[in-house]
């Protein structure tokens, strides 16, 4: 099968992720979507990888979700810790700071 | 794609994987990387091990050693010529050690050195149970105005992870303008990103918006490197790897055995084109260009103000040494068609940065729009595309840096009650009450508006100079534009300093310690100096204008 | 010897110095040395004359080059001097006068405790003027020319605290600079055309210019004499001099500063002649003032406004003169020194008259006061018979010449200038007797004014009286001085030139029909005012009169065009300049605070939007790449 | 080298004001006769400048030339003209005076505060301005001048705006809201000037390759170095705007009454007398060096500028009812004139102009500097307020008049000389411009006289019954000037002397001749 069909796949996800973070409100959520987005660059590096014949794009899927770890600790801290001061993880509560 | 590529892919799958040589790695090139690195690391083992009250100054001393180690590197390995003429790549590729990484990297490590100094400042927020305190949470996992946290303030707790944390981004920061391939680009990008999240989670006044600042950033900046990491994934599928150079010659087309595969993507533009702009979106997330600024007024207003210092100084010198290292090495080829865009996005941000800022109550995200233009003008120096805007942007990294540290640090002093008092009606007859710091305010706003002996003339002539030269008129125009409504509104605050009647409940003026004052003053002398007798600095700059390939 | 013609200037310049800048302590003795130094100027003055006499006509001009002073490229202008028979008569005219003036007001102005600086400016404008007089070009002529119009600003305004002499002093100035737009303009076309302004190569060059340019300059410097001579349409300011103290209005606005307008035509004789349109623009501007003034002057019951009409109407007979060309240059000058003596001493009279009645000027308040001041009431007789030109007085010889020069100025032309002349004669008669009738005739008309201090009239102390019997001898016998053996025109006719004209009637038909024009207008005054007692309060009168006591209207029409519409302009123009010029800047600045606003509202603090403005300028980036590659 | 004697001029007044600047809060009066005996110290040097500098040498003098910032291609380079020689002279002489007449003007308000020092600020300030007018009168790198040309502002903004007359009308409040907006109006005003013509500036760099007036004049007289027609016109526009708002020249004009009317009438003076110099003293020196047929080009528009602004200006003179807006807006007429005989492209008119520039900032010095007397001591600047002061306090109101009379340029005192020569200059080449101009003078004589009248003359008004006369201190400021008007009205050759080589020169840069008389007259 065309392994470009999975990079359309991969933009798609991609492309679904990116609307999550556009439409949910919940930090947690919102942050699920990156994580897919992230994912979908996975996806698209392993498949490049395939079609090039080098081993590349694997090794920096490998990095990515290291990466990706790495962020949700930070993000899940910082997540929490909004939660637990304001009792609510919505990103549109957290909009003190305007204009 | 062809079934012969698909076999050789299989083939060479099956081969034993033997012959992987242990990769050379130049350290010394590499040193004030990794010194930074290590000091980070000992700051971790220090938080570990070190007993809570002496913990402060270790990190201090830690921190200060690692970072003017760090220099003296970078300035040993400038000397020795790795600016120049023994400029090349190092660690497998992926580090690029040349005239621009290092000036970035002095610059970064001088910025991390001052910026360091605000972090530590104990002398503004009044002693609390007799503990001196910075402007840092007591507990960063307590709740704000819980009993744990009354309890952490009590015991006189600290956040001194702050300063591994400083270290780390700046680690980040150094690879990041000398990375020499993208996924080395990707991974200095988190680097020093998600130390920074933290951090601006971290202030011990009105955390609501520290840590409301923290998220947005940490959302948006996730977004934004999702973007990155998509567009780098696309650029790979072009050029069948990362490295800055291979990319580069198959973008030129000089690229010498072509496998079909290659040849196959290479035909396909649109996958560079889409990943070139999504990386390049990343990296003007990062600068704070319009329209992927909207982060900045927010995360600088909320995070602790010597966080915002050394963000705004730092986080745009390497972003902009990247961003410059991924033009000018990598997409030269490509010039036609992103410097159209590149100078559309430069005209927004200029003009927008400038306009937005006018009706800014607040000082802090006054100085974030400031920061916005700023970006702008620095933008028409990276269109240029000639040695001298390259030169042109160092030294405007340079000089801006200095002054955005000092401007943030004289924020740091104006208190009343609530903490710092960043609304700009509190300002008012500043300079009646104290005109020693309304005055040196006063110089880096001057500085900001690049008026003449001040660094900001030199550098905003220098970037618009090479602009010009570059045969981008047109930017030089919209840039003397947007300087002017600029002009208004820091004229504004020094209006509000000196010719309007001090309030009665006005702020008051702490007095720091040496720590902010070597911060200020560092801010004032570089200001001036770089004003009046450019010459050397620009000489620098000259010098180590030339990227390596 | 011409190193004496500085002299002549320095002397009252340092008085006027000394005057101004010594302060209070020179209170006691200033008059004395202001009078001393315009005595000195005069003495001087005669020693030139004398020396000049016992040269030869074509000798007689001295020059006396002091040094450069503005040396710009072509631009040359030098401070030089130049004595020739023309600027004697007005030195000796000048000082000689002056000092008579300046004895008399030492009595006059005793009680004025701003004395002092009287004198100082009376000697600034003695300096002044014989600059004016004495420069070799037409710069320093201008000098000279705005140095007399300051002295006579400051000295119309010496009583400050009156409102009305603040205003008329300030009016006079403006309305001389008008006047000096033209000299400078003048000047300028002379610069241009000729390269320079200097009075002997101007005149030799003259020819050479095109008649058109000539016209030009001729006109303009027509224009400036108008102003500084009160000469219609630039004649406003005269009648409201008389706010300035009686011996100034004598001096300035009688005997000396007025005419140099008269001086300015005659000595740029070679550019007029070369320019006949321009002449005949200078004969009716005098023909008409000749009338207004006259007319003006039968209407005013305030003696010193009577008297600056017939100034007016007199100085019109000059410029006539002046503009009949060669014809009449002599006969203006004579007209002019004639008249400097009658004329200052009317003023003096009046003075001497006022000043026996507190102050009052009306002259329907005044009546029988020959028997009061008996020296006044002679002397002035004598200016009045002078002015009227009663055979054997100086106005008759003067006048007389001037009538018989503009009808031998020949053609319509010719009839239609004597004609006016002639009338002029005959109002002159009338209204100069109305004057002396209301003064000195009838029976004592003046009451007791609102304090109930009945004015005691008395004769004038000797030190104002001799000055006046002194200026009585020469209206009585000036005249025929000069005329016997035609001695002035022998004197000026080196520098002015002369013809004779073709007169279409002889000079004794026209001096017998002067004598007749002279009876009428004697005999009707005398019906009108020496028949009937004069009222106190003036009645309504005709039209004309109304008209005629207000100028003939000229003020109205000023006010309303000039003052009202200057007003309006102005007030309109702060406008523009606030909301217009300034609006447009502040405009700029609100709606780029307003853009501010809006764009601000963007900034809404929730993160999804701003995840939006990223995607979608993302997306926006990507389109563009896209594009850029697909043109 | 010799003595770097130009470098001294200007730097003697900045160490000056360094120096006032650290003198301690309460040694106030140290302050000010330190200021002042620093400003005499500079006139010394300027005297000896002008004494040094031969009219018959080369045309620039005293030329110092130093690498200053290669990058750029920028040099430190120093040189003075007639021209800029007898405007340093103009501006040595008055700051002593200006910083006399405002001996008390920035006394502080509320003692007590030992940080706040106001009267130190005041004076190095003023001392700041006049080192960097100095400097920016020498400096014959484009660069060197812009980089001063813009710096003035800053003091100069914080001179308009930190201090105001003692007593307001509207009270001390509103008094300081409306010098802050003066003080805004004029820095963004120049700024926005100061910017254009940085991109001007720049373009010029990206043309010639470097920065020298001297060279780049050089090379565009020999053609080495040609330049497109646009693009020389562009960058003519981009220098002549922001001389233009510095002059200021209508439309440009609005931010002179507000800075006037509200600083302080010694820095009223310091803006209208020295500072505005800059802006056509730099016409004269760069538009018309650098882009000779560009300014050729402009001519006609520029013309008809500075003939509005001398009517406009004059009438609004008239309109005013504000005694410092209105020398402000009379100002603005005067810079009609000079404008007008810079680009007449004669040497009458341009040696007019320059001597325009010198007796202007004379006049309106003494002019502006007893009014300021006249308002201390009523404390109200509207002429309605006075009357009669003659009668009270005849020296004022002498010195006064005098002031007046040199406004509206009476022969026999400077201005008069240098306004014919304008007008003359004008006429001879634009006939029409030249007479219409003239019709300034009549105004000129207008709105000085309604001024007399309505605040010397009159009767007293009673609030300025007890009005004293001229103090020996004020008198120490006005009769020096005085008797500066009279001489240079009377012999103003040593001027013309220093000034008519330098205007040949500029001249011949532009490619003119005079116009030649339509009849050579036998001499």
């Amino acid at each position: 099968m065309n392994p470009v069909n999975y990079l359309y796949l991969a933009a798609l996800l991609f492309t679904i992720g990116a609307t999550g973070v556009l439409i949910r409100r919940n930090a947690i959520v919102v942050f699920m979507c990156v994580e897919l987005m992230l994912n979908a660059c996975n996806l698209a590096f392993v498949t490049f990888s395939r079609m090039h014949g080098n081993l590349d794009g694997q090794v920096i899927a490998f990095f990515t979700m290291v990466v990706a770890a790495a962020e949700v600790v930070v993000g899940l801290a910082i997540i929490v810790s909004l939660f637990r001061s304001r009792h609510s993880a919505s990103v549109d509560d957290a909009s003190l700071m305007k204009l | 794609m062809s079934a012969s590529a698909v076999h050789s892919l299989w083939t060479t799958a099956a081969d034993p994987i033997s012959k992987i040589e242990a990769p050379k790695i130049e350290y010394a090139q590499l040193s004030p990387t990794l010194i930074v690195i290590g000091a980070a690391i000992v700051g971790i083992l220090v938080e570990a091990f070190v007993p809570r009250k002496s913990r402060y100054y270790v990190q201090m001393f830690v921190s200060v050693v690692a970072l003017a180690a760090a220099f003296a590197a970078v300035v040993g390995l400038a000397t020795r010529g790795y600016g120049t003429t023994k400029a090349g790549i190092a660690a497998m590729g992926a580090i690029a050690v040349d005239g621009p990484a290092l000036f970035l990297q002095g610059t970064i490590l001088l910025a991390g050195l001052v910026g360091l100094f605000t972090f530590a400042e104990r002398r503004l927020d009044p002693e609390a149970h007799g503990n001196r305190v910075d402007s840092f949470a007591a507990q960063a996992a307590s709740v704000p105005g819980s009993d744990s946290e009354k309890a952490a303030v009590r015991a006189g707790f600290t956040t001194t992870e702050v300063f591994p944390l400083l270290l780390f981004a700046i680690s980040g920061m150094l690879v990041f303008p000398s990375a020499n391939d993208l996924l080395t680009l990707f991974v200095a990008l988190e680097v020093f990103s998600l130390p920074l999240y933290l951090l601006c989670a971290l202030a011990r006044r009105k955390r609501l918006l520290s840590q409301e600042a923290a998220v947005k950033y940490f959302l948006l900046g996730a977004f934004a490197s999702a973007f990155t990491l998509f567009g780098i994934a696309l650029l790979y599928g072009y050029a069948g790897s990362v490295s800055y150079g291979t990319i580069a010659q198959v973008v030129d087309g000089t690229v010498k055995n072509v496998d079909p595969a290659l040849a196959d993507t290479m035909g396909n533009d649109v996958l560079l084109l889409i990943g070139a702009a999504m990386i390049v979106m990343g990296l003007l997330f990062k600068v704070g260009a319009v329209p992927f600024h909207m982060w900045t007024p927010d995360v600088y207003q909320g995070a602790p103000t010597p966080v915002t210092g050394f963000m705004a100084a730092a986080t745009k010198v390497a972003a902009f040494g990247a961003l410059l290292r991924l033009l000018y090495v990598v997409l030269p080829g490509l010039r036609w068609d992103w410097r159209p865009v590149m100078m559309g996005v430069a005209v927004v941000t200029m003009l927008g940065g400038a306009v937005v800022a006018i009706t800014q109550t607040d000082i802090k995200r006054l100085l974030a729009y400031s920061s916005i233009a700023h970006a702008g003008f620095i933008l028409a120096g990276v269109i240029a595309m000639t040695p001298d805007g390259v030169s042109s942007v160092l030294f405007y990294l340079g000089a801006y840096s200095f002054v955005t540290i000092g401007a943030f640090a004289v924020v740091t002093l104006v208190r009343d009650a609530g903490g710092e008092a960043t609304h700009l009606s509190k300002w008012a007859g500043l300079g009646r009450r104290s005109p020693l710091v309304a005055a040196v305010f006063a110089v880096f706003l001057l500085a900001f508006a690049g008026i003449p002996l001040t660094s900001g003339f030199a550098g905003k002539f220098a970037v618009f100079k090479a602009a010009a030269e570059g045969g981008a008129g047109a930017l030089v125009v919209v840039g003397v534009i947007s300087s002017a409504i600029a002009a208004f509104f820091y004229i504004r605050v020094i209006v509000l300093m000196f010719f309007s009647e001090p309030r009665p409940d006005g702020p008051t003026v702490a007095v720091p310690s040496p720590l902010t004052m070597t911060a200020i003053g560092v801010g004032v002398a570089v200001t001036l100096v770089l004003g009046v007798a450019p010459q050397y600095f620009l000489d620098l700059a000259n010098q180590a204008g030339v990227f390596v390939r | 010897m011409d190193n004496l013609i500085a002299l002549l200037v320095a002397a009252p310049l340092l008085g006027a110095a000394v005057l101004l800048c010594g302060g209070r302590r020179l209170d006691a003795v200033g008059h004395w040395i202001g009078t001393a130094l315009a005595a000195s100027s005069f003495v001087i003055g005669v020693v030139l004359f004398a020396d000049m006499l016992g040269k030869n006509a074509e000798h007689r001009t001295l020059t006396q080059f002091l040094y450069s002073w503005i040396p710009v490229g072509g631009f040359q202008a030098d401070v030089a001097f130049q004595l020739d028979q023309l600027s004697m008569t007005f030195v000796l005219l000048i000082t000689g006068v002056g000092s008579l003036i300046h004895v008399y007001s030492i009595g006059y102005m005793e009680h004025d405790e701003r004395r002092r600086r009287f004198f100082g400016y009376l000697n600034l404008f003695l300096a002044a003027m014989l600059l004016l007089v004495l420069a070799d070009n037409y710069l320093l002529l201008y000098v000279g020319w705005e140095g007399v119009g300051l002295a006579s600003y400051l000295l119309i305004g010496f009583w400050q605290h009156k409102p009305s002499a603040a205003t008329a002093a300030k009016k006079a100035f403006l309305v001389n600079r008008v006047g000096d737009m033209g000299l400078s303009i003048a000047i300028m076309l002379m610069f241009t055309t000729f390269g320079t302004f200097t009075f002997g190569p101007v005149f030799e060059a003259a020819g050479g210019a095109s008649e058109g340019k000539l016209t030009a300059i001729a006109l303009m410097l027509l224009l400036a004499a108008c102003g500084k001579s009160a000469q219609v349409p630039l004649q406003s300011w005269l009648g409201d001099a008389m706010e300035g103290p009686t011996p100034v209005s004598a001096l300035i606005h009688a005997a000396t500063m007025v005419t140099a307008g008269v001086y300015l035509i005659v000595r740029s004789a070679d550019i007029f002649n070369a320019a006949p349109d321009a002449q005949l623009v200078v004969t009716v501007v005098g023909a008409v003032t000749l009338l207004f003034g006259a007319i003006v002057g039968c209407a005013k019951d305030d003696i010193k406004k009577a008297l600056a009409g017939s100034t007016m109407s007199q100085i019109g007979y000059m410029i006539l003169a002046a503009g009949l060309g060669p014809i009449g240059y002599v006969f203006a000058i004579m007209h002019l020194v004639t008249h400097g003596f009658f004329k200052a001493g009317l003023f003096l009279g009046a003075g001497s008259v006022m000043h026996g009645m507190n102050d009052e000027v009306d002259m329907r308040k005044y009546g029988g006061l020959r028997t009061y001041m008996p020296i006044t009431f002679v002397t002035f007789g004598l200016g009045y018979l002078a002015i009227i030109g009663f055979p054997g007085l100086s106005g008759f010889f003067s006048k007389d010449k001037i009538i018989e020069a503009a009808f031998a100025k020949g053609g319509t032309e010719g009839w239609i200038l004597g004609g006016v002349a002639l009338l002029g004669a005959a109002i002159t008669a009338f209204y100069m007797t109305r004057v002396m009738l209301m003064t000195f005739f009838g029976e004592k008309r003046w009451q007791p004014d609102e304090n109930g201090h009945e004015p005691h009239p008395h004769e004038s102390p000797k030190v104002m009286t001799i000055p006046m019997i002194v200026l009585a001898f020469g209206s009585v016998f000036a005249g025929g001085f000069f005329s016997i053996g035609d001695r002035f025109l022998n004197w000026l006719e080196p520098v002015t030139g002369h013809s004779h004209g073709n007169p279409p009637v002889s000079a004794l038909t026209v001096t017998l029909s002067t004598m007749v024009v002279l009876v009428i207008g004697v005999a009707a005054a005398y019906a009108q005012y020496g028949r009937r007692p004069v009222p106190v309060v003036a009645p309504r009168g005709s039209l004309l009169t109304r008209a005629a006591r207000r100028d003939l209207l000229q003020d109205d029409f000023n006010h309303v065009v000039l003052v009202r519409g200057g007003e309006h302009l102005t007030r309109s123009l702060v406008y523009v300049d606030h909301t217009l010029v300034d609006g447009v800047v502040n405009g700029t600045a609100a709606s780029m605070g307003g853009l501010s606003g809006r764009l601000r509202k963007l900034q809404n603090g929730y993160a999804r939007s701003y995840a939006v403005s990223m995607f979608g300028g993302a997306a926006i980036l990507i389109a563009a790449t896209l594009l850029m590659r697909a043109v | 080298m010799s003595f770097p004697l130009l470098t001294a001029t200007a730097a003697l007044p900045a160490l000056g004001a360094i120096a006032t600047a650290a003198v301690p809060a309460a040694r106030r009066t140290a302050a000010k006769w330190l200021a002042l005996v620093v400003s005499l110290a500079t006139l010394a040097l300027a005297a000896i400048v002008l004494v040094r500098f031969d009219p018959g040498g080369d045309r620039y003098q005293l030329t110092e030339s130093h690498a200053w910032i290669k990058a750029f291609g920028v040099r430190y380079e120093l040189g003075v003209d007639g021209i800029a020689v007898a405007l340093i002279a103009l501006t040595a002489v008055l700051i002593p005076f200006v910083i006399l007449a405002g001996w008390h003007d920035a006394d502080p308000l509320e003692t007590g505060n030992t940080r706040w020092r106001p009267t130190q600020g005041f004076f190095a300030l003023i001392l700041a301005v006049e080192a960097m007018v100095i400097i920016s009168f020498e400096a014959t790198d484009v660069f060197l001048f812009y980089i001063f040309f813009e710096a003035m502002l800053i003091p100069m903004y914080f001179l308009i705006g930190g201090f105001g007359d003692r007593a307001h009308e509207h009270g001390e409040e509103t008094a300081s809201t409306q010098r802050s907006y003066a003080a805004v109006k004029f820095l963004l005003y120049n700024l926005v000037g100061g910017l254009i013509m940085l991109a001007a500036v720049i373009g010029l760099y990206v043309v010639a390759g470097n920065f020298s007036l001297t060279e780049i004049a050089a090379a565009r007289a020999n053609g080495s170095l040609h330049m497109a027609t646009n693009t020389e016109r562009w960058l003519f526009l981009g220098f002549f705007f922001a001389f233009a708002v510095k002059a200021p020249l209508w439309p440009l004009h609005t931010w002179l009454p507000n800075a006037m009317g509200e600083a302080t009438t010694p820095v009223a003076v310091l803006i209208t007398a020295v500072v505005d110099k800059v802006g056509t003293f730099a016409m004269l020196r760069f538009c018309l060096q650098l882009f000779p047929e560009a300014s050729k080009w402009a001519t006609p528009v520029i013309l008809v500028l500075a003939l509005i602004s001398i009517i406009y200006g004059a009438l609004l003179a008239v309109g005013q009812r504000d005694i410092k807006r209105l020398v402000a807006y009379a100002s603005i007429s005067h810079f009609g004139f000079i404008i007008l005989g810079i680009f007449a492209m004669t040497s009458q008119g341009q040696s007019g102009a320059t001597l325009y520039m010198v007796n202007h900032g004379i006049s309106t010095a003494a002019l502006m500097l007893v009014a300021g007397f006249l308002i201390s001591r009523r404390g109200s600047r509207l002429i309605a307020d006075y009357g009669g002061v003659q009668k009270v306090a005849p020296v004022l109101a002498g010195t006064f008049l005098i002031g007046g009379l040199a406004t509206l340029s009476l022969p026999g005192l400077a201005p008069f000389v240098s306004e014919f020569l304008v007008l003359v200059g004008t006429f001879a080449r634009y006939p029409v411009v030249g007479i219409i101009a003239t019709f300034g003078i009549v105004l000129a004589a207008l709105y000085t006289l309604v001024l007399y009248q309505r605040t010397m003359t009159g009767p007293v008004k009673t609030e300025v019954a007890r009005m004293p006369d001229l103090r020996v201190r004020e008198l120490v400021v006005v009769t020096p000037l005085i008797v500066l008007l009279i001489f240079l009205g009377v012999y103003p050759k040593p001027l013309t002397d220093i000034v008519n080589p330098a205007v040949k020169q500029t001249m011949s840069d532009v490619h003119e001749k005079d116009p030649k008389p339509a009849v050579e007259a036998a001499k």
